[in-house]
């Protein structure tokens, strides 16, 4: 039997004076399993953690329990004595007499008693505990990204650096879907230009390894140590390693053939907005060749089907109206738009702008185009007016932004789960937006969601962050010491455990039939012990054992 | 004897949001049931439902699980199972007329201390007229 | 046409290189699987034996948790056993490449124990049984099943024998695996007669009336803790009933495991002076109920454990009774298809609010 | 020059963004300094209960991240002080930090509160809106970190002359030292991420809201600490005199014209205040006033949609004049619809969305550092490269360079806790 020593502090007046500590201690002393208790008026002081420090080492004390605040405010400290007194950190259970006892029962017989029923259950639960220690494990530093789209390529530039190696793999050449563009947001910038700059760039630097026209057969492995098989067209394989992979795929663009209304496909010189930007010629001519003196931009195509706003497409369009005005002074442009999303500080003023050159805008709450001598006919039922009818050279469809076409391949390669709209889902929205569940696995452009260039290279950026501070060459990687547990001989393989899991931490081995924890990626929830029906998946520091020792004591 | 009835409540809260609300009833100094016992577990889908049905039997009066809301769980989905298991078992101790008021499932986030308060205070009260688990119906005349 | 020669046929075509079904054992009291390929042996099989001594799930895992056969198996069992086996299989404890499943209209079986006293009196009258599904003294479970013939079940073949005559024989493919052995073979095959399906009806209204009487009829002898403490009353703690349910399948029952048996004298001790004494074997409950949250989502109704009891404890009643509450709770029938998410397993974010206290208006 | 750089970071400004880059960086195996102005840290983010689009409790969110900040021993968090001098190029900068006396020692103070109740200072509770007063030693809330209190010498008794020791008589711990000076240090660090955040402007400015302090016309944090359980009602949306409202109006919009830019949060946080509304309160009116509803991205329309569904009356106008009524319904909207036409509608509570600015003093800051605003007053970054400032080593990531969501923030603190990494390697 190992010898536990119990600490009561008084946490000055805060604990004393409500709780009755000598009458605990003589409580306590007719335990015989605990070997020493000690009051003290300030366990976290200075002073207190010394004292408490020499007290272990001189009476020897294997197991510590503590009752003082919550361990939200003291747990790390206290660890950190047993560690400098030589003691495991584990080897200690903090009651909660504080916060949860002495401060919410003014009643000071039953804070008593309550504290003492809580000790109780610690020093019952303490005999429990284990040896755990913080694995720390090698990792690669090196990354993977997919797509050579530009958030691919500014993902490369940005984690790119001596002592860690980047691959861009992409299936057919580098640029992506700016290739096709002109002008780039907000400033006007080239398009052409601003990417040649990135893809020089990357050819330029040692650090990062392109393999165009390269597919991605499969990734396997985790956070720190993934290795993908490649193969290039001419068939030859490649074997990367690196210790992050990085989802860089661009978004596509939603297809309006559905939706007759719009003539989408039927009606002559009718354009998406990405087909229009991809036409080559100079002047903005009609499919016949002829200049268009005339054309209309409308908004939020497939918004509806979609179920969510594109966030970029109102300024797109103007920055498509303005190219077009500039291209051919005389065309006239009229936006037809639901509700003006102009996301960035400098988009008010951009929409200033092209209103004063002589852009129109319409707001619309239904339309209808039509094939009509030569021309497209545009109907509109517009809030002010239900009847507008106006004819056009040209109509520009501004549609919404939808998942890469491979999104829903890398979301199972990586068992990381797609949200409603077919994007990756992220770890969490607010505080993880560029990771997913599977660790060491990012997501940015058109993974991520509906963004313009500056979303893209932010994102791209973010990422870079992530994997800058987390693989750092030549340190390790420190582990959870909390995580789940699967015994060899109890786990009967039947996967459970495997199902529930958030995070993919929890894999069935196909030799052994029985589940394998991954220690990298578990986070310690214990979710996979209470579905596991034979008790072979456990929870380190929260076994059955000590939870049920814990409450049985309560409960005597 | 119902008067000075005591009861044994035991609360497993979630490390995240439970635990920290508890917390935070503390700093405020706002009332929680001297009967209330708390065990702290990492996610409230730790909380097996064996262990639940074996305090029951060992005689607590009265059993809460405290998570976050659903849609916080600090691990993404764990509570969405805790709520699935507990209703499992709440639907038979309810067919076994096995006092299945005497469990509760609270779903209370870091920022509510002031709900900690009122759920274990309500949840208590609600245990004492219930009375005495019936496993303790006839403890030994000392 | 019969059934052995179906299967011959089938062996013939290769649509299969061996048969699992239950032969009699030698005494001629009891039935055992057998996985088998010899035609003289296949001769001997009694693909609808009277009694289920062990339910086929059970051996079908044996067979195949490690891995799938490297040869087709025709596995001919109840629609109970097979239900059992789908669950097993979304639980990876049954490899089900490689199976093709053969059931049958199933009248219910003997309890063993009866069966094995006068083997000869069940026997000579199943034949007939088989056919009207006019029997008694069947096992309780059977007789409120409501799952007996093809409906609820994952099946591949499909053998119909309530209200067909003696000399034909009904085969449905309920499956592409079924349809492709059937394909194989250039039989004739009977028609459905429209007779069938009105005796299957009566035979299923038949039983839920059953089941609603024994559910109502256990309802109040399981009230409370006091009842329930008298229905397990007679439980010596053997845990047959886990050993022999087709559900079951860990290596080690959680109730059997240190975490839970190795109890310290004091918790006795304080648990006898709080409750006023305590009975030995103690936890016989926490085993029961803690075993029914474990796998009462899957209970498909079998009757192995009440068959298996050593003391009588009308187990199998309490466990379907309350397999019929959770099961209707999630929308969740097992053995139904393999696809169907074991509830536990699953979930989805904007359910089961009446079990959970969210939110109160302040 | 080949000389080593500074491998230490300081964040200016401890929220949501200062926060996760500090984080980032401690997890590299950088020392971090982070530079607070308030007495607490978590920023404007704690002040919220719900954040959408998914309505995560803004407090268990962030609570983790402030114990990580809190025990990581590479991350030094300075509360109470501001950069006063910055020297020095990229790679190495020196500078200089005032940190303001709390008078409380943090090391010695257990977080107990007996030091409250003595005081006899009642003054506005900032943090609270000026909903509820506090004390001269006071938390700003109930939960604020670090878990120890500041005394306020401006309203302190001792400042007007008299000799009051009743907290310092309280403290069991001899934590509260009012001989504590404000005083200076000299740090050397190799990079600089600027994330001040920001502030709600000022509505006053704006006389057709109609706004003070004392009508039932709030600003958004006044509603936001309303719903808040460690709020000053704890969590009861409720009027001046105590009554529940029968009807709310949300004003989006206030200021865009006059400022000339879109706050991008206030369509999402304007309709989370409805849900908060549908939430608490039955048989509730809301009414929307908007003008162009921007709630862009996956998820922000469902919710919207979601919320709309209970019955939220959307009306789009040209323009709008609110005014206490000073009968009941007290506050009147007067408005003009998308047609042009004149409506007026009676309210019992109006809530304003007003613009977002930048923390105040950015442009001190930005002249100590050296680096240039943009025509809003924001921090100037680079077009496509948002974290970049005029000058190298210097970043600006969240609210003090533009409006933005908080996933937008995190995405940029990543952005810089990278940049600052690759900046300062070698």
């Amino acid at each position: 039997m190992s010898k536990i020593g119990l600490y009561l502090c008084k946490c000055g007046p805060n604990i004393a004076e409500v709780i009755d500590l000598d009458s605990i201690v003589q409580s306590i002393s007719q335990d015989k399993t605990v070997a020493g208790v000690q009051i003290h008026n300030l366990l976290c002081s200075e002073d207190g953690k010394k004292f408490l420090a020499e007290s272990i080492k001189k009476n020897e004390f294997e197991r510590i329990v503590i009752a003082a605040c919550s361990p939200k405010q003291h747990e790390a400290t206290f660890m950190q004595v047993l560690s400098s007194a030589g003691l495991n950190p584990y080897m200690m259970q903090l009651v909660n007499i504080r916060e949860q006892c002495a401060w919410v029962t003014p009643d000071k017989n039953a804070a008593t008693a309550k504290a003492l029923t809580c000790i109780r259950a610690a020093i019952n639960r303490v005999k429990y505990h284990a040896l755990l220690e913080k694995k720390e494990i090698e990792c690669d530093p090196g990354v993977i990204i997919i797509g050579g789209s530009i958030t691919g390529l500014e993902t490369a530039l940005r984690t790119a650096q001596h002592d860690r190696k980047v691959y861009l793999v992409e299936e057919t050449t580098l640029g992506g879907r700016i290739k096709n563009m002109r002008v780039l947001l907000p400033l006007m910038a080239s398009a052409r230009e601003i990417l040649q700059a990135k893809i020089d760039a990357v050819r330029n630097n040692k650090h990062i390894e392109i393999l165009e026209n390269c597919t991605i057969d499969d990734i396997l492995g985790f956070f720190g140590n993934f290795v993908a098989h490649v193969h290039a067209q001419d068939k030859k394989e490649h074997e990367l390693k690196a210790g992050a992979v990085v989802l860089a795929l661009d978004a596509q663009q939603f297809t309006p053939t559905g939706l007759s209304s719009f003539g989408y496909g039927q009606i002559e010189n009718v354009f998406t907005a990405a087909e229009f930007e991809a036409l080559s010629s100079d002047k903005v001519v009609t499919k016949s060749g002829k200049p268009a003196d005339s054309v209309a931009i409308i908004h939020c195509v497939g918004r509806k089907q979609l179920g969510y706003c594109s966030k970029i497409c109102c300024a797109n369009s103007m920055k498509i109206a303005r190219d077009i005005v500039s291209r051919s002074s005389g065309t006239k442009v009229i936006q037809f738009y639901k509700d003006l999303c102009l996301p960035d500080k400098s988009y008010d003023r951009f929409y200033e702008e092209t209103q004063s050159k002589g852009i129109q805008f319409i707001r619309y709450n239904e339309i209808e185009i039509e094939q009509k001598d030569g021309h497209v006919a545009v109907k509109v039922n517009s809030p002010g007016d239900e009847g507008i009818k106006i004819t056009v050279d040209m109509i520009i469809l501004s549609t919404g932004i939808t998942p890469p076409s491979r999104a829903a391949e890398f979301a199972r390669m990586f068992n990381v789960p797609i949200d409603e709209y077919g994007f990756l889902k992220q770890e969490h929205t607010i505080l993880e937006p560029v990771s997913t569940i599977t660790e060491g696995v990012f997501i940015c452009g058109g993974m991520y969601g509906p963004g313009d260039i500056t979303d893209s290279l932010a994102q791209a950026g973010a990422v870079a962050g992530k994997i800058l501070s987390s693989l750092v060459p030549g340190k390790l990687l420190e582990l959870e010491a909390k995580t789940s547990t699967v015994s060899e001989t109890m786990c009967m393989g039947c996967g459970a455990c495997v199902d529930i899991c958030a995070y993919g931490a929890v894999k069935l081995d196909q030799n052994k039939n029985i589940s394998v924890v991954n220690e990298v990626l578990c986070r310690g929830c214990g979710n996979c012990a209470s579905v596991c029906p034979s008790g072979a998946a456990g929870h380190r520091h929260f076994t059955t054992r000590q939870i049920a020792q814990e409450m049985i004591q309560i409960l005597k | 004897m119902t008067d000075t009835f005591e009861p044994t409540i035991i609360g497993f809260l979630c490390n995240w949001c439970s635990y920290a609300a508890a917390d935070l009833a503390g700093n405020n100094k706002f009332d929680v049931p001297a009967t209330l016992q708390t065990i702290r577990v990492m996610c409230s889908s730790r909380v097996d439902p064996v262990f639940l049905l074996s305090a029951y039997l060992h005689g607590a009066d009265g059993i809460l699980i405290a998570g976050c809301h659903p849609g916080d769980c600090h691990y993404q989905t764990g509570n969405y199972y805790t709520r699935r298991r507990f209703a499992l078992l709440h639907k038979i101790l309810e067919t076994f007329d096995l006092d299945p008021q005497r469990f509760r499932l609270s779903w209370i986030s870091a920022s509510e201390g002031q709900r900690f308060s009122q759920v274990t205070k309500d949840f208590a009260e609600h245990i004492k007229k219930l009375g005495p688990n019936s496993v303790n119906k006839k403890p030994f005349t000392e | 046409m019969t059934v052995r020669k179906l299967i011959h046929a089938f062996m013939e075509k290769k649509c299969f290189q061996a048969v699992l079904a239950p032969v009699r054992i030698p005494s001629g009291e009891s039935f055992a699987y057998e996985l088998m390929n010899d035609r003289t042996k296949i001769e001997q099989c009694e693909p609808l034996p009277p009694i289920m001594p062990i339910p086929g799930a059970r051996v079908l895992r044996d067979l195949t948790r490690k891995g799938e056969p490297d040869f087709k198996i025709l596995c001919i069992m109840h629609p109970c056993e097979i239900r059992a086996a789908v669950e097993l299989a979304k639980l990876r404890q049954v490899n089900l490449n490689n199976i093709t499943f053969m059931s049958f209209d199933c009248p219910g079986v003997f309890p063993t124990k009866d069966y094995i006293l006068e083997p000869k009196k069940y026997d000579t009258s199943y034949d007939e049984i088989l056919k009207t599904f006019e029997g008694e003294n069947f096992r309780v479970s059977c007789t409120t099943c409501i799952h007996f013939s093809d409906d609820g079940i994952m099946t591949d073949i499909h053998i119909a024998n309530l209200g067909i005559n003696g000399d034909k024989l009904l085969v449905q493919a309920l499956s592409k695996k079924g349809e492709e052995c059937l394909g194989a073979l250039d039989l004739s095959l009977d028609q459905e007669t429209s007779n069938r399906q009105e005796k299957i009806n009566t035979v299923r209204k038949k039983r839920e009336a059953n089941r609603e009487k024994l559910f109502s009829e256990i309802r109040p002898q399981v009230k409370g803790m006091d009842n329930l403490d008298s229905y397990f009353a007679d439980c010596i703690n053997c845990h047959n009933c886990m050993r022999v349910c087709p559900i079951c399948y860990c290596r080690q029952c959680f109730f059997d495991s240190s975490d839970t048996k190795r109890v310290e004298t004091d918790n006795y001790v304080s648990r006898a002076r709080k409750k006023g004494g305590i009975a030995f074997p103690t936890d016989t409950l926490l085993f029961h109920l803690g075993r029914m949250s474990h796998m009462n989502l899957s209970c498909i109704g079998c009757g192995a454990c009440e068959d298996a009891c050593a003391r009588d404890v009308p187990v199998a009643q309490i466990f379907n009774f309350m397999a019929d509450q959770l099961q209707k709770m999630f929308e969740y029938l097992p053995g139904r298809n393999i696809e169907e998410k074991i509830p536990v397993l699953t979930y989805t974010e904007d359910e089961l609010h009446e079990y959970e206290d969210a939110k109160e208006k302040p | 020059m080949t000389t080593e750089k500074n491998k230490k970071i300081l964040v200016i400004g401890a929220g949501l963004a200062g926060i996760e880059a500090s984080l980032l960086l401690a997890k590299a195996g950088r020392q971090v300094y982070l530079v607070e102005k308030e007495s607490y840290f978590g920023g404007a983010a704690i002040k919220s209960e719900e954040v959408t689009p998914n309505m995560e409790c803004a407090t268990c969110m962030l609570a983790p991240k402030q114990s990580d900040i809190l025990e990581n021993k590479n991350i030094k968090l300075l509360t109470l002080s501001e950069v006063i001098d910055v020297n020095g190029e990229a790679g190495d900068f020196t500078v200089r930090i005032k940190k303001r006396a709390r008078y409380v020692s943090i090391e010695n103070c257990i977080g107990c509160g007996a030091c409250f109740e003595p005081c006899p200072v009642s003054t506005p509770n900032e943090f609270e809106e000026e909903l509820s007063k506090r004390k001269a030693i006071y938390v700003a809330c109930a939960g604020a970190l670090p878990n120890a209190p500041v005394i306020d010498m401006e309203n302190c008794l001792r400042s007007k002359g008299e000799d009051c020791k009743l907290c310092k008589e309280a403290c069991m711990f001899d934590a509260i030292s009012y001989e504590d000076k404000d005083e200076e240090m000299t740090v050397n660090v190799g990079a600089v991420i600027i994330a001040t955040g920001y502030k709600l402007g000022d509505i006053g400015q704006f006389p057709q809201y109609g706004y003070d302090k004392k009508s039932n016309i709030y600003s958004a944090f006044e509603f936001e600490r309303l719903r808040a359980s460690n709020g000053p009602t704890s969590g009861t949306i409720q009027m001046r005199d105590g009554q529940k409202p029968k009807s709310i109006g949300l004003v989006h919009c206030v200021g865009r014209d006059e400022k000339k830019y879109c706050s991008q949060v206030c369509c999402m946080y304007l309709t989370k205040f409805a849900h908060y509304a549908f939430e608490q309160l039955e048989n509730i009116k809301v009414y929307q006033f908007y003008r162009e509803l921007t709630i862009p991205g996956k998820g922000s329309q469902k919710f919207s949609h979601e919320v709309k569904a209970k019955g939220v009356e959307m009306l789009r106008i040209k323009s709008l004049v609110i005014s206490p009524n000073g009968s009941d319904p007290p506050v009147k909207i007067e408005y003009q619809n998308e047609k042009s036409e004149k409506k007026a509608i009676d309210l019992d509570m109006v809530i304003l969305a007003p613009f977002i600015e930048p923390y105040p003093d950015t442009d001190r800051l930005a002249r100590l550092l050296q680096i240039e605003l943009d025509d809003f007053g924001f921090i100037k970054t680079a077009p496509y490269d948002s974290v970049a400032t005029s000058r190298p080593g210097i970043f600006a990531i969240g609210c003090i360079q533009s409006p933005m969501s908080m996933s937008d923030t995190t995405i940029q603190a990543h952005i810089a806790a990278g940049q600052a990494l690759a900046s300062t390697e070698g």
